[in-house]
């Protein structure tokens, strides 16, 4: 039961399944693989196989520079303590992946909730479009890079207004206030007059 | 006749004012059982009384007039009540079956009402209810009419003064087995736990009273609380003794009720299946063997 | 019969938080069944990568509100893993001694939540005491009593007060000494088990096929499969404790390990006072302004063993001033969402609520 | 300064007759406000400490209800996502008159930490009116039940009528209602 003998022992299994294009150790009990995505499927069937049968966590990161998607699936093994982080980059146009449902059952609705927060389909899901966090989303999926939930929050629902003279003017607190204006001025130059 | 009518009327009334200040009692001893300091006495006056100055909904006339009937049903069930052993308002009209009887007007009045508001989950309530009231009348019934046979007369005074009358123990020391089953029969009527199910917050949002709020439900408070004034009175009638005056009723109607709601409070609720096998298993068992011992053995203590 | 519908909330008092059970029954079975989550969505994940690492900290404690600290831990193991940061030697103590309270507190919320399913309120106000008094060390502690944003990036926000030593010895033993009464109230409680026993099982089989973790894997499977035990954090190779397990899974024999874990967290934190060496609690995590500190790149998973299962954050840094991603496994999205899809058809309507309670379903980490 | 002139001593009107009624109906009121269980965000996490024997909800008079129709009190506990925003108006327009809202934490009053998150809203007075508002994230008990003692104080003194403008702005609020929602009706694999 000694970590280093089970981190070589995942290497030997993943190099013989599929093309590693990184490895990076994060600790004796984790480590990470960016493979190809057409390598996934068999990679996560044969770490199954080899006793990394529960799914922790699925999902994905933005990428926009790159024009990518980078899905995550987080696999570990109890007998054998080791994440395993396998990474797939696929396009940022028409994400799709196929779904992992046959391998990992309880992928389902970790595979629904990436739809709805990244587009991405996965076909093989039955219903991965369906809608689920949020009701009647009406914009761009939400933890995309490009979608700023300021600027949705601001037109969508009306926050309160604030009169300046709401806090009450301390005498004491002069140096305070100071402070305050100070800051403001340094965010209008920083933010080029606007608020 | 009308002085019987004012007279059966006020019992109905002083059975509501008695239940719902000792249902009050009630919820502070149960409060000091729960480590906290618990309401005022008279809170459950305020609850009933806010909830009649309430604006309510209604869902159609059967859902209105339901409420109504059950209340009147109850209302004229209470008429009926001997208080102690010489004071009721309609003399020779207090034989049990009669409670039996119209016990189930108010009963259906409610289902009725429930099914009115075309809630499914008043209409879970209402069948739990139903099948409750089935599983605990069973062997309720038949230790009843074993005190029946051993009295002789089905009347409540008589039962009472059979009681009172020297060399008889109350029922409840002369059939132990059956004033058990009485007992626990009376938690089942009461709509204890652990046979609240027809009630159960957590699981059906309070069955069949779900959909009712402002007027009808301050009306369901009433008639809950006169319910429990007649399930309990008959308790103390059948098998503690009655009352030969008005404080030995008071002081028996308290401890019964308070140890019924003291048994509540430290118990969880059954399911409605094991509600139904539970009341036909010992309870039946245990009735019908007391009536056996009783009535061909005539072993009473 | 016709299936009917039915709604196990958002407004149902037998459902913990805010989510819906939508219940297709025939008579009292239950024949489809889906949990509706999002009610409680806030767009956590969002949110954290606009803010600043320090920010963070305030943010992080409400992922989870029954046991917030365990957000804490993950956020702060995460982003010391992707600094190489040592932490001193008493924060990690101390952080235990948080981590252990917050599982009694949790767990304690939990069993008396038994209270509402099965009836027996007594237990619920009984336990919720108890919960008090756990909320009011927390105060003293750190200032708050839920949200105590205490556990950060590098160590703990301040030492332990004078005298907290006494007080938690004298809380304990007195949790200790009641517990027998927890048991008599609850699972031993004939009328109680009635309802608990052979009810919602949990199969070995199902564990795999759902993912669950924590105490539903632990009754299931027959082993410790527990994260303090397999890959330790903190200093828990360094205390002794035992994780309590079983073969067969319902739902009296997981509230029954819940009640031995309680046992358990009680004496890793009599050792972790006795075992607390003293020192500095803090380092600084990065250099500069806290609002300037920036995070080399990196993707780390970090996952801590929570009362309902294994908990963990994902986090993807660019280098920034803010995190590029993160990611919140909540420990009971399997069973909260698939489990009640595939496994809670077939039960009774009264199963429902005791599935949301004993499998420990906390619907803000599945909606975040 | 009193008129000292003779004027002819007013009857009751039914007006009137009706106001003391109303008197008396808020006493009741106010002694036994019942709440309704609905947890919509974080602050309900401070609810069982300030129900149960901690600080014992029950002192005055205040317990909850299982359904909306038997409650008095509803009670926004944080912030509201819209998902809840569409059951909380559901539920709000099923309870029975005279209803009260208290909003806890910061959340509904300008969003608090959540201001500028997307699918919270920011300010609930847009949707329903609100009669007590308790701040803090999260309120501990004992500004929860201070929060209640001033809606009793509120209804004492008859300014908590948010009920009544309710009825009376009610365009109003539906039309922002509606803005903020869009459809009313939902149509997925959730409501079939």
């Amino acid at each position: 039961m000694n970590s280093i003998s089970n981190l070589e022992a995942v290497d030997n299994i993943i190099n013989s399944t599929g093309k590693v294009i990184k490895k990076e150790p994060i600790s004796d009990f984790q480590v990470a693989y960016e493979v190809n995505k057409s390598d996934v499927h068999q990679i996560l069937t044969s770490l199954k196989l080899e006793g990394w049968k529960q799914l922790s966590y699925l999902s994905a990161v933005d990428w926009p520079e790159e024009n990518k998607f980078e899905l995550v699936y987080i696999l570990l093994n109890w007998d054998k303590p080791v994440y395993i982080q396998i990474r797939a980059k696929i396009d940022r146009e028409n994400p799709s992946m196929n779904s992992i449902i046959p391998i990992f059952p309880g992928a389902k609705y970790y595979e629904r909730e990436a739809h709805e927060f990244f587009g991405i389909a996965f076909p093989g899901n039955p219903d991965y479009k369906k809608q689920l966090i949020m009701e009647q989303w009406d914009d761009i999926p939400p933890l995309r890079k490009d979608f700023d939930p300021r600027a949705y929050s601001d037109r969508k629902y009306p926050s309160r207004e604030y009169p300046d003279n709401f806090s009450k003017k301390d005498k004491e607190n002069e140096s305070l206030e100071k402070q305050a204006k100070r800051r403001k001025r340094a965010r209008k130059l920083r933010t080029g007059g606007e608020e | 006749m009308i002085l019987s009518i004012f007279i059966g009327i006020s019992i109905a009334l002083f059975g509501f004012v008695l239940q719902t200040s000792i249902g009050g009692i009630n919820r502070k001893i149960i409060g000091r059982l729960q480590k906290r300091h618990g309401p005022r006495w008279y809170q459950e006056f305020i609850d009933i009384f806010k909830l009649l100055s309430k604006r309510s909904v209604s869902h159609g006339w059967i859902f209105d007039f339901g409420v109504i009937m059950a209340l009147g049903g109850i209302i004229a069930t209470a008429m009926f009540m001997p208080l102690t052993s010489t004071f009721l308002a309609f003399e020779n009209y207090d034989n049990f079956f009669i409670f039996v009887y119209l016990l189930a007007v108010g009963m259906l009045g409610m289902a009725m009402s429930a099914s009115g508001s075309g809630n499914p989950w008043a209409s879970i309530g209402v069948m739990r209810a139903l099948t409750t009231m089935l599983a605990y009348e069973v062997p309720f019934l038949i230790v009843v009419l074993t005190i029946v046979n051993l009295s002789g007369n089905s009347s409540l005074t008589e039962i009472m003064l059979y009681q009172q009358a020297a060399g008889n123990n109350i029922f409840l020391i002369a059939l132990p087995l059956g004033g058990i089953v009485g007992f626990i029969a009376l938690m089942g009527m009461l709509g204890k736990k652990p046979f609240e199910t027809y009630i159960a917050p957590a699981e059906i949002a309070s069955g069949p009273m779900v959909e009712y709020g402002g007027k009808q439900l301050g009306m369901l408070f009433i008639l809950h609380e006169i319910t429990i004034f007649i399930e309990v009175s008959l308790f103390v009638h059948l098998f503690l003794g009655g009352a030969t005056n008005i404080f030995e009723f008071l002081f028996k109607y308290f401890i019964v009720y308070t140890v019924a709601n003291l048994i509540s409070n430290v118990n969880g609720r059954f399911k409605i299946d094991q509600v139904v096998k539970f009341f036909y298993k010992w309870p039946l068992l245990m009735a019908v063997t007391q009536a056996i011992i009783a009535i061909y053995f005539g072993w009473v203590i | 019969m016709k299936e009917m519908k039915l709604f196990l909330g958002p407004q149902h008092p037998g459902m913990h938080g805010n989510a819906s059970v939508h219940l297709f029954v025939d008579g009292d079975i239950i024949k489809r069944s889906y949990l509706l989550p999002g009610m409680l969505h806030r767009g956590f994940e969002k949110q954290m990568e606009r803010k600043l690492w320090v920010n963070n900290i305030a943010l992080i404690p409400r992922v989870c509100v029954p046991e917030p600290d365990i957000n804490e831990m993950a956020f702060a193991l995460a982003t010391e893993k992707l600094l190489k940061l040592d932490v001193p030697e008493r924060a990690h103590w101390i952080r235990m001694i948080m981590l252990e309270f917050a599982r009694i507190s949790a767990h304690l919320m939990a069993y008396g939540g038994l209270g509402g399913p099965t009836g027996n309120y007594t237990l619920m106000y009984h336990a919720h005491i108890d919960r008090n008094l756990i909320l009011d060390i927390f105060e003293k502690i750190s200032g708050a009593r839920i949200y105590h944003q205490y556990i950060v990036i590098g160590g703990v926000r301040k030492d332990l007060p004078e005298g907290i030593d006494e007080e938690i010895n004298a809380y304990l033993n007195d949790l200790e000494s009641r517990l027998n009464e927890y048991r008599d109230l609850g699972i031993d409680n004939p009328s109680v088990v009635k309802r608990i026993k052979d009810t919602i099982m949990l199969p070995e089989a199902v564990v795999w096929e759902l993912g669950v973790t924590g105490i539903g894997m632990r009754s299931a499977t027959n082993k410790p499969y527990d994260i303090r035990k397999v890959m330790p954090y903190a200093r828990y190779n360094q205390v002794e404790f035992e994780v309590p397990i079983s073969d067969y899974s319902d739902a009296r024999s997981r509230l029954d390990i819940k009640i031995k874990e309680v046992q358990q967290s009680i004496n890793i934190i009599r050792q972790c006072l006795d075992k607390m060496p003293e020192g500095e609690v803090r380092v600084k995590p990065s250099r500069g302004q806290s609002m300037r500190w920036t995070v080399p790149k990196g993707y780390v998973y970090a996952p801590v063993e929570s009362s309902r299962g294994e908990f963990g954050y994902y986090m993807v840094s660019n280098g920034g001033t803010t995190p590029w991603r993160v990611g919140v496994r909540g420990a009971s999205y399997p069973q909260g969402l698939l489990g009640i899809e595939k496994y809670l058809p077939g039960t009774r309507i009264d199963d429902a609520a005791l599935w949301v309670d004993t499998m420990g379903i906390c619907s803000p980490e599945i909606d975040r | 300064m009193i008129s000292t002139k003779y004027t002819e001593k007013k009857k009751f009107n039914k007006q009137e007759i009706d106001r003391k009624w109303w008197e008396v109906g808020d006493y009741f009121r106010r002694n036994s406000l019942w709440l309704l269980m609905y947890c919509t965000g974080c602050c309900a996490i401070e609810l069982p400490p300030s129900m149960t024997s901690a600080y014992d909800m029950e002192r005055l008079g205040m317990g909850p209800m299982a359904t909306p129709r038997q409650a008095d009190i509803l009670l926004v506990s944080g912030y509201l996502s819209l998902k809840t925003l569409r059951r909380l108006i559901y539920t709000y327009e099923q309870m029975s008159e005279p209803r009260y809202v208290v909003a806890l934490g910061s959340c509904p009053i300008n969003g608090g930490i959540y201001h500028d998150s997307h699918p919270v809203i920011n300010q609930l007075d847009q949707y329903i009116p609100v009669d007590t508002y308790v701040a803090g994230c999260m309120p501990n008990p004992e500004s929860v039940l201070n929060g209640f003692v001033d809606l009793m104080e509120g209804i004492k003194n008859k300014t908590a009528n948010g009920w009544k403008k309710y009825h009376k702005n009610y365009d109003w609020y539906k039309k922002n209602q509606f803005d903020v929602l869009g459809e009313v009706v939902i149509d997925d694999e959730f409501h079939q």
